[in-house]
């Protein structure tokens, strides 16, 4: 145990993450998009209310809300016996499980700097939308989401790269079984607390480096209209 | 059977000793045994909350008493496996008595005596040695002996309690063995986990881990007897 | 037997009724004088006043996109009462914005897709393509709308309003960025072209009179949150003199009879006098009564008939007043018959000729001034 | 010795020398034709052309805010060269752009303080509070720019770009969206004369050619990314109506000698013939040499003199041209001494008169006809 | 050890945390804003590149990162004898060291939105800015600065949440002492381990109550300036 290079485990955690960060995303996504649109255009006292407490993932340690979690699913309670009859399996250790912490700590991520680019035009634009008979569905999908390109990318970057690296409330509601809840970050951690530390740097190394050609590349489809400008081509700027 | 499979829950400390113990057990019981380690008090939380493990390994013996008060376990199944030794980590140069620590004027690792029982152990070392008061403005509190070891061996301190096994596991030799009556011997204890769904197996794996063989084992890697079989 | 259409396609709303019928409509800016409307259901109607009046803000009232309070309704749906309305979309209306507000992060082409998908009465594809290329707009369709100029994404704001085709149609200085010559000599004709074909009601918002002059024949006014209208042009043009007597001159109504029509040149009846016009774009049958304009300050006065000369048209009138204008001016009111109009001619030429109320004179004035022919 | 001026006034550049020079300047939109560009250190200039014809891109590339190569040079600093140039806020300039652009977050007068802060040459405190005044942006100061009408955030651009007072100031379509009324009545007198008091060059783009024909003397054109300039005011409506024949009138720059003004009315000569005019805005001296516009449209021609009438002016002219328009009408070319101007009458007078090129006859013009004044 | 209301010890890592806190906001806004600005001008390939990188610090877990870092500034290391011959004292197990931490840990909450926000209309701003005559920097902090509030806001509370959330990371080179380094998340995590439930849950709802009104109170002072307009007063809508 021992590996010279990056081990089976090792690959079944990287894969497992990518997994779980792709599904995190995504799920994000729909979600964030319409929740950030709505309170975009809540114009009342609570949304700043709303705003903070979408924020307060972020507060807690993970690990500590990685353990209100645990005792949310956990079967000695209530909550926790209704949340497994509802999906036929209990959510502590399984990827489901996973999937729901992780949404749950990452939602800042998305909902924020949507939430930005959707306060500074998304207003003009959805009246812009609204004035020439669209619904606010289409507004929203056809109007504002192209507009907000950069802004969807960004935010789709950062809840990837954050589940990526999570660590705390997996480590609470997942633990580490391998091919199912072992993410990358805890077999990098268990390498470090081993003292593996040569597996540990080519774990981090293979991490970055996998994670910085998913970025690149999210970027470069996301990338914004205008950068392709005639001019821009013209001073030889490339794109 | 090769459908035989068993979930451990391990203290990340004992972590390296159960992979070098399981691969026997493994080939003679035919059946595969996952490790899921972490701390203690992590594992304990999530083995109360319907964690899917058989086996709990703790590196206490205060849990493994908590689960069996909260009725979680297979009654009788809780025994203690090994005993954590305390080790101090030296300087090179340093001679490995009392008087080290007592002339010591700089800081001083340990795990932190809140949460880590390596730390509690610690912390009774130098209270027998009167020096815990005297000392204290000079100690860095890692939160665990893991991590305790991980900064020392990065140069943050050049004195520090760690536990023995690491400094086997590393294959280092710059440490002072602390002799067992200065402190209470840290008492790591297995249970058998009510909800599995392997009992006899994973009491199999117990029986293993807590026979002779293997005892003499973990005396190598930097384990103690246990005073008595059982509790 | 019913035919399903498309979902996004909703109902098309009748436009007979009542047209828009505006009452006490209140927003931050006229909390004072509640805003009362009502216009008929088809007809182009400018809009103007002087810049901060709250015409932009009265657009997006009827929008539905700005708080007030008040009765909106339209045809026999009522759009807003007291406090709560109606969503804009629900509203059969398409407002263009004074900023253009083009859809960032799309090209010209989607822009304009985006309208026509969600027309209530959406435009056939011959009809679009001539529109787009009347527009001038065909070279740009691939084009991302940041980069277009300022005369171009207002080009392809309006263009977009047509492809929406709403029952009423609210534009917000629309073609304020484009050059005078392509507003004048292509889209005012092609818009008046193609309302004929798809009436709407329309309110057209400008600073620029030639260009409301050009597409309607009413006007609303809004003037430190006030609005009046709608009213004839002839009334807007002395507005915008009151508030300015010396300004430049004011346009009278004036009706006459054709008397024929031949390649450029109109001949009209007027009392006994012959009046003739050059400047005319539509075509006349002889015998029909028809109105024009005329613009104070093109009208001379003398004593005596006048030579021959290159001004054709000589009316006998009669001097009813003399006012007094700003700067060494002043104006005359006239009539000829019972109809009565306005000329400015200076304090000197006043004294030279010894004007007296109540006497008979004879008004000179250049075919070229008949106005909105 | 010098004395230590605040850290934040930049050296003043002298504005003598060569004025602005722009050779084989490249930008994107213009690859096959390079633009050329001298103009003097101080003047205003018009600029106009067709709407997409690259106006707004080369302002931006004279300001160093648009890839563009090729050789830019005020006085005597390189602006640009090559590919490399000064960086913006190092060319003593002010750009104002078509969108107005001010400041977000802010108010108005932080918008105003910041122009003022960062001049070169600050107004003094009364200067800048009368521009507001005169400006109408008093009761606006405290507003966030983000509440600000179309018309009132275009005005409180051009007024930070005064502010600025710097020594090339170039105005893209600044006062689209304001009333013309107001415009031409207070605004543009109240820009003449700040840039009597602060001589700049002046860059003004505008699609309302009366606009530029109130501020400016010379215009520079604009089309399909070929620029041309500067050119006279003739010849650009010249460019104007040769795209549209039929189009109203033309104005034609005449000069003349002032003899006296009395309240209301401008006695001048213009060879041996005495002119009025009664819309003066502006004070003159006896002697002065001035010019005026006068409309096509406004004028007409006789055989002989003309008797008594309010049409004040009469001028002996040689009908130099006579050029067909369309719908019915000529233009002559008429020459008052060494002064050519022109005249739109139907093509029906023109037989009456029997008018030939080479005769002589008079031209008639109402003391109201002269514009500019 | 098992107090019945929140101990000493818990007040002084609630105090430690929100300094802790303030200053990691301070210094990233010090760094995020010039370096956000740069980027969003920058027009070379390399931005991307950048841009990923900085987002980086998110996808190493917490405690590999604290890991790295300890390996950073370890005395048998060069570099870690740099830095302590730069500071005069170890780095680790002391406030400044962890500031250091939060600093890079935190680094993506501050510059992705001012990022965002300076990209959708920061070249338009600076544009104007430098055709009025001011130089750059003015053009940040006169104009872009006050026109980015809401971004700033959010940047900055995410920010600050964040480090007060941070764990892994302070775990792995502060360790836990009281006063110095013990901050409220490894309290929290004590408690927790420790089996102080009791202790946890108010800790945890300490530190909630708090942040919440702090991050109210940003957002009250830094609330766009339209919110006030003239109109929402008109239909009652509040401020
Ligand atoms: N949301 C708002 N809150 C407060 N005042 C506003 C708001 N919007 C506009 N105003 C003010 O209300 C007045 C009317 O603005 P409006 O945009 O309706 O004018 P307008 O007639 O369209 O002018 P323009 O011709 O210049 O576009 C202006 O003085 C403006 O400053
Ligand atoms: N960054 C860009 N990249 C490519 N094309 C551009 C860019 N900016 C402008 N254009 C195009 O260049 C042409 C000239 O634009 P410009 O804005 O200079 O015109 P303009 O003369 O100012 O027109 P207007 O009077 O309508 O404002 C337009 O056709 C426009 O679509
Ligand atoms: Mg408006
Ligand atoms: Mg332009």
């Amino acid at each position: 145990m021992n590996p010279v290079n990056i081990g089976a485990a090792d690959l079944e955690a990287l894969w497992l993450t990518l997994r779980l960060a792709a599904v995190t995303t995504l799920l994000l996504l729909a979600i964030g998009v319409p929740l950030a649109w709505k309170l975009s255009h809540w114009q009342s006292r609570w949304r700043h209310g709303v705003e903070v407490l979408i924020t307060l993932p972020l507060v807690l340690p993970p690990t500590v809300l990685g353990f209100y979690l645990l005792l949310l699913f956990s079967p000695n309670h209530a909550s926790g016996q209704w949340l497994a009859a509802l999906w036929g399996e209990p959510l502590v250790f399984s990827f489901t499980g996973l999937v729901i912490a992780s949404v749950i700590y990452s939602l800042p991520f998305m909902v924020q700097p949507l939430l930005a680019s959707f306060s500074q035009n998304g207003k003009r634009l959805t009246r812009a939308a609204a004035a020439l008979g669209m619904p606010p569905h289409a507004a929203l999908l056809k109007v504002l989401l192209p507009a907000s390109r950069p802004a969807i990318v960004s935010a789709c970057a950062l809840t990837f790269a954050h589940t990526l690296g999570e660590f705390g409330v997996v480590l609470m509601i997942g633990g580490a079984i391998p091919g199912e809840t072992q993410v990358v970050s805890i077999a990098l951690f268990q390498h470090v607390e081993a003292l593996e530390y040569g597996a540990a740097h080519r774990l981090a190394l293979v991490l970055l480096v996998v994670t910085t050609a998913l970025l690149l590349l999210a970027r470069w489809l996301g990338r914004a209209v205008s950068a392709t400008s005639r001019e821009e081509r013209f001073m030889g700027v490339p794109g | 059977a090769t459908d035989c499979q068993l979930r451990v829950a391990a203290a990340a400390s004992f972590r390296p000793a159960l992979e070098a113990l399981l691969p026997e057990f493994e080939a003679t019981a035919q059946c595969k045994v996952q490790i899921n380690s972490g701390s203690s008090g992590v594992l304990y939380q999530q083995a109360l909350h319907g964690a899917p493990f058989d086996l709990f390994l703790s590196a206490d013996r205060e849990r493994p008493e908590l689960l069996e008060r909260q009725d979680k376990i297979v009654p009788g199944s809780r025994r203690t496996y090994a005993l954590g030794l305390l080790a101090l980590w030296l300087p090179d140069s340093a001679e490995k008595t009392s008087e080290t620590i007592r002339g010591w004027s700089d800081t001083i690792v340990i795990a932190d005596p809140k949460v880590a029982p390596f730390g509690v152990a610690a912390r009774q070392v130098l209270q027998s040695l009167g020096l815990w008061d005297g000392k204290r403005a000079q100690l860095a509190r890692a939160h665990n002996a893991g991590q305790a070891y991980l900064m020392l061996d990065a140069g943050h301190g050049q004195l520090g309690f760690v536990a023995a096994s690491q400094m086997v596991a590393a294959g280092r030799d710059n440490y002072w063995l602390l002799p067992q009556d200065l402190y209470q011997p840290i008492e790591q204890q297995l249970v058998v986990l009510r909800q599995s769904r392997n009992a006899d197996r994973a009491q199999a794996l117990a029986d293993y881990l807590l026979s002779g063989a293997v005892r003499a084992r973990l005396a190598e890697l930097g384990y103690g007897r246990a005073a008595g079989e059982g509790l | 037997m019913e035919l399903t259409l498309p979902l996004f396609r909703r109902a098309v709303q009748s436009l007979d009724g009542d047209g828009l019928s505006v009452q006490g409509l209140v927003t931050s800016l006229n909390t004072d004088t509640p805003w009362q409307l009502a216009l008929p259901a088809q007809g182009v109607f400018g809009f103007t006043g002087p810049s901060g009046g709250g015409k932009s803000t009265l657009l997006a009232a009827l929008a539905g996109l700005r708080g007030c309070t008040g009765k909106i309704g339209f045809g026999n749906v009522t759009w807003q009462s007291g406090k709560s309305g109606l969503a804009t979309h629900r509203r059969d209306l398409s407002l263009g914005f004074q900023d253009s507000s083009l859809f960032g992060g799309q090209t010209v082409a989607d822009n304009l897709a985006l309208a026509h998908r969600y027309s209530r009465r959406p435009l056939s594809p011959e009809e679009r393509a001539e529109l787009i290329e009347c527009f001038g707009i065909t070279p740009l369709l691939r084009q991302p709308v940041e980069l277009l100029s300022g005369g171009e994404a207002q080009r392809v704001a309006v263009l977009r309003q047509l492809f929406s085709n709403a029952a009423v149609q609210l534009y917000d200085e629309p073609l304020a960025a484009v050059d005078r010559l392509q507003v004048i000599r292509k889209l005012l004709p092609r818009l008046r072209d193609f309302w004929a074909r798809h009436p709407a009601l329309v309110i057209w918002t400008s600073h620029d009179f030639d260009e409301i002059q050009l597409l309607a024949t009413q006007c609303l006014w809004m003037e430190r949150g006030a609005l009046t209208g709608p009213l004839p042009l002839r009334e807007v043009t002395r507005r915008l003199q009151l508030d300015s007597l010396e300004r430049e001159s004011c346009f009278s109504r004036l009706e006459a009879r054709v008397l024929c029509q031949e390649e450029g040149l109109l001949t009209l009846s007027l009392g006994d006098a012959t009046l003739y016009a050059d400047r005319v774009a539509g075509r006349y049958r002889a015998g029909q009564s028809i109105a024009f304009l005329l613009g104070s300050g093109d009208i001379g006065l003398c004593l005596e008939q006048p030579g021959l000369s290159s001004i054709l048209n000589c009316l006998p009138v009669e001097l009813r007043e003399i006012v007094p204008l700003e700067g060494g001016r002043v104006r005359l009111r006239l009539a000829a018959g019972e109809q009565e109009f306005s000329a400015d001619i200076s304090r000197l030429s006043r004294e030279r000729l010894q004007l007296r109320e109540g006497e008979r004179y004879y008004a000179q004035f250049k075919a070229s001034s008949l106005a909105g022919l």
